[in-house]
């Protein structure tokens, strides 16, 4: 038995990227933090689809009146950490756009250096 | 068929209608904007107006006691609940039709305030995926479809809002806006994993109907809480708010002020609907008082509240910028909600608590519509005379007569004076806040009154005062701008003068919504 | 950077597009069968494109396709998946329906309960569509950052 | 010498810290959920009633497909927003 190691190695992905976000100065630091808690939770999300045994939720040239039926995985988790990764990567296609702009304006990629705008 | 007939059916597609037009009209945009700029313009408000009538056709019925459910790929519920559904109750309906008129103000507003931009075909897709993200958040049934529709609404106004590049001061508010946002979506999300962990479902009602208050439950609703609150600009996490609301275009913020208040009905979801059926229940028993859910809840929603409301006020007094400090009191409007919804929380059940939480839910729509104007008269203000400093400003009245009159408006409306719509339902939280805590209601009164002082300063210095020399041959904004203005004035006006037929048959259903959950599981559960 | 890559990556990365293409193709097209779907596989071909565009460089891709053709592929493609949408609103009577199965007509439901290429009503169409805007959004996004990003380097030098 | 904000950071992160781990060690046993009821669902019937191997595929394009369209609607605008923030500025 494993226990719950997985929600473990969870909580600590997702603190980890916590980490980065609150106490880093650095943008593309901050960027890889937020990235690492949606890791942390596509990670959640796909240890919650586990069965003790089970195979993937995909049946292969047998049908669910068959004799030998698999135990299979649920198969809803996947289909949201499917969704929530293609969420991710329009978020962090977007923070990057934004991270140039910023350092195009000023030159620097420090947060407490930001600010003193020209307008 | 007949027009009844046709009627009944579009009735009856409406929820799925209502995101699924400017979905599409946000697909087409870039192939219609091919043709022409004016073509393009027409299409998006046609698009928008469309959406509006299903939106009023909806709410018309919900309004008359119905709650719609609407099943995506199948005809009929079936249990387990396997499929996405739309569920509308009064409070969704409510919301929508907030969404709805802000909206349509913010793109007849565009057409000229954003003439002068590249880039222009871009900016009318984003609007239409932010307003379809929007109605998507306030009509779902589906707690992860809900997060997919917060997302599409905060990366949408994540790219509006930076939508002046060559400013640093808007790229870097752009950046903070969807950092906050990110974050909060994904604890939002990994409160939706703890809840779907627990009872293998994803749907609301039926959330709501199996929910044991396990510790994994208080867990979620801390985290769905902060995190939908942080969205929603409650005072430790209002930081983003001023920011993003300063810098953005002002129909921009417009569409900003609804997509709070989403963030702000998904609070109310969790709390009422999602926990509704555990909200009386005891927490602990100290020394013979009891401690329930709801009067925790509550008690933590005032104190927020009163340092939101104060915080803003306090903040407004001191900005010299005009669309920050109106952005300010955008902060302290929101505390207000939150007061009253608090003080409903503390005593539900009681007649004190149906009065507050209809204060509170006619004050959101009052909200919407006052500061909404307000950050349109900043935007004509900044369109006729490129400032947005309230010290280069003065004597603007003299050639801005119908912008002075809307500004007028929304300043007497937003400080709760008679007759505007703020006055009626800041009278409504006032009385029940003052049977739950005199003091609070008293400070509540104080800070309105400092918010008027606030924007009457702004008024005899912007407006009155001597004309500047730069600003002598100011002219009077285009007539799309003066007609978005009208649109929000005019309902305000309405709102102000028959403040009990709002009441009665708008904000009387949405308040029934908050205070029981049982028909909004019955709907769902009680089919088979 | 703007001539792009050494001769020996150039031919490498076209013989290895087609494979890549094929290959997600594949994907898109078994999504309902194996592992895979409109999404996996247009990201497949989006990765292939950005091959192509890293080695031949950002400004030479720009002159071959530009960033709004690309946008409107993928409002084409987000037109045919909402469109599938309305069509069972229209022929199944509710947003959504998979409108195609039970119907006798192409993609039903097999007899025998097994799925084969040809089942599965409108969700292969629907793999296709979510495909073509996968594959039009990433290379987009990924074209308009690496030329964005390249102009700028050529402007300071 | 920490500064305010990095106070306030370790407050906030070591109450989120608190929740996370709680909520890791008070989750079902790994691999034995509690209640599986839709998803048994799925599983039995999207052969049946989707015609798809592939249950996830089924969950994606059928049962949840609304999500999907969301889920294509947030790439959608992500192309959008990051072609709206390099274009040119001058006409």
């Amino acid at each position: 038995m494993i226990y719950n190691i997985p929600f473990i190695a969870v909580a600590a992905l997702v603190l980890i990227g916590l980490y980065a976000v609150v106490f880093k100065r650095n943008l593309i630091k901050i960027v890889i933090g937020i990235t690492l808690i949606e890791s942390g939770v596509n990670l959640f999300l796909i240890t919650l689809a586990y069965r003790q045994d089970s195979t993937a939720p995909i049946w292969h040239g047998i049908t669910a009146s068959s004799n030998n039926v698999p135990f299979m995985s649920l198969p809803v988790p996947h289909a949201l950490t499917l969704t929530s990764i293609v969420i991710g990567v329009a978020v962090l296609a977007l923070m990057l756009s934004l991270v140039i702009h910023i350092y195009r304006h000023y030159g620097t990629l420090n947060v407490n250096k930001l600010g003193g705008d020209e307008e | 068929m007949n027009i009844e007939q046709i009627l009944d059916t579009l009735l009856r597609h409406s929820p799925a209608l209502i995101v699924a037009i400017p979905l599409l009209g946000a697909f087409l945009t870039p192939l219609i904007s091919k043709i022409n700029d004016k073509v393009r313009n027409v299409f998006v408000i046609l698009t928008i107006l469309a959406t509006n009538f299903f939106i009023f056709l909806l709410a018309s019925d919900v309004f008359a006691g119905n709650i719609h459910t609407y099943v995506f790929g199948a005809k009929n519920l079936s249990i387990p609940v396997v499929r996405i559904l739309f569920e509308v109750d009064g409070l969704s309906a409510f919301m929508a039709i907030i969404a709805g008129i802000l909206s349509l103000a913010a793109v007849i507003y565009s057409w000229s305030f954003m003439k002068e931009n590249t880039g222009l075909n871009k900016f009318y897709t984003l609007m239409l995926l932010m307003t379809a993200g929007m109605l998507g958040m306030m009509l779902t049934g589906d707690m992860f479809n809900f997060f997919v529709f917060l997302e599409i609404t905060s990366i949408a106004s994540c790219a509006l809002i930076a939508f002046w590049t060559n400013k640093g001061k808007a790229v870097e508010a752009g950046f903070k806006y969807i950092a906050i946002s990110a974050i909060g979506a994904l604890f939002v999300l990994f409160a939706i994993a703890l809840l779907y962990a627990q009872y293998d479902a994803l749907n609301i009602a039926v959330l709501a109907n199996n929910i044991q208050y396990t510790f994994l439950d208080k867990i979620a609703l801390v985290i769905l809480i902060a995190a939908l609150a942080m969205k929603a600009g409650i005072v430790p996490m209002h930081m983003w708010l001023p920011d993003a609301y300063g810098r953005a275009p002002a129909s921009v913020t417009l569409l900003l002020v609804g997509a709070t208040q989403a963030s702000l009905y998904g609070v109310f979801r969790v709390c009422f609907t999602l926990y509704g059926s555990q909200l009386n229940s005891t927490l602990r028993n100290i020394s013979g008082t009891t401690i329930t859910l709801n009067s925790l809840l509550g008690t933590i929603i005032v104190i927020l509240a009163i340092v939101t409301i104060l915080i803003g006020v306090m903040m407004a007094l001191k900005q010299i910028d005009f669309k920050r400090m109106i952005a300010y009191a955008a902060v302290a409007e929101i505390g207000y909600m939150f007061l009253a919804v608090g003080a409903g929380l503390t005593t539900l059940g009681t007649a004190v608590s149906m009065n507050a939480l209809k204060g509170g839910i006619f004050h959101i729509i009052n909200d919407a519509l006052d500061v909404g104007l307000l950050f349109l008269v900043a935007g004509a203000i900044y369109y006729a005379t490129k400032q947005t400093s309230l010290n280069n400003m003065g004597g603007l009245a003299r050639n801005m007569k119908y912008t002075t009159v809307f500004f007028l408006i929304g300043l007497l409306a937003v400080a709760g004076m008679p007759p505007m719509n703020g006055f009626a339902s800041k009278i409504l939280i006032y009385e029940s806040v003052y049977q739950v805590n005199p003091v609070l209601s008293i400070v509540a009164i104080l800070c309105s009154i400092l918010l008027l002082a606030v924007f009457i300063k702004v008024f005899h210095s912007a407006f009155l005062g001597p004309e500047q020399p730069d600003l002598k041959d100011v002219k009077e904004v285009p007539k799309s701008m003066l007609i978005a203005m009208g649109l929000i004035s005019c309902i305000i006006i309405f709102f102000g003068l028959f403040p009990e037929l709002v009441v009665n048959n708008i904000v009387q259903p949405a308040a029934n919504a908050l205070a029981s959950n049982t028909s909004y599981i019955s709907q769902v559960m009680g089919v088979i | 950077m703007s001539g792009g890559m050494s001769k020996i990556v150039k031919t490498i990365s076209n013989i290895s597009f087609p494979l890549v293409l094929i290959y997600g193709l594949y994907i898109i097209a078994h999504g309902h069968l194996t592992p895979g779907g409109g999404f996996q596989g247009g990201a497949v071909v989006a990765s292939g494109c950005a091959m192509i565009l890293v080695a031949y460089g950002s400004i030479w891709t720009m002159g071959k396709i530009k960033e709004k053709h690309l946008s409107i592929l993928e409002s084409l493609g987000a037109i045919a998946f909402i469109g599938l949408a309305f069509l069972g609103l229209i022929f199944g009577f509710v947003f959504f329906k998979n409108f195609l199965i039970g119907e006798g007509l192409i993609f039903d439901n097999p007899a025998l309960g097994l799925s084969d290429i040809y089942t599965a009503g409108i969700i292969p169409l629907m793999n296709f569509a979510v495909g073509l805007k996968v594959i039009a959004g990433l290379f987009a996004i990924v074209l308009v950052m690496a030329y964005a990003t390249t102009k700028k380097e050529a402007e300071t030098k | 010498m920490m500064s305010k904000r990095t106070i306030a950071g370790a407050i906030f992160f070591s109450i989120v810290a608190v929740f996370l781990v709680f909520s890791a060690l008070m989750t079902h046993s790994f691999g034995n959920p509690d209640e599986t009821e839709m998803d048994q669902y799925i599983i039995d019937n999207s052969q049946g009633e989707v015609g798809a191997d592939n249950s996830v595929t089924g969950v994606v394009f059928d049962y949840r497909g609304f999500d999907t369209l969301g889920e294509a609607t947030v790439l959608f605008t992500a192309v959008a927003g990051v072609i709206l923030l390099f274009r040119r500025l001058k006409k």
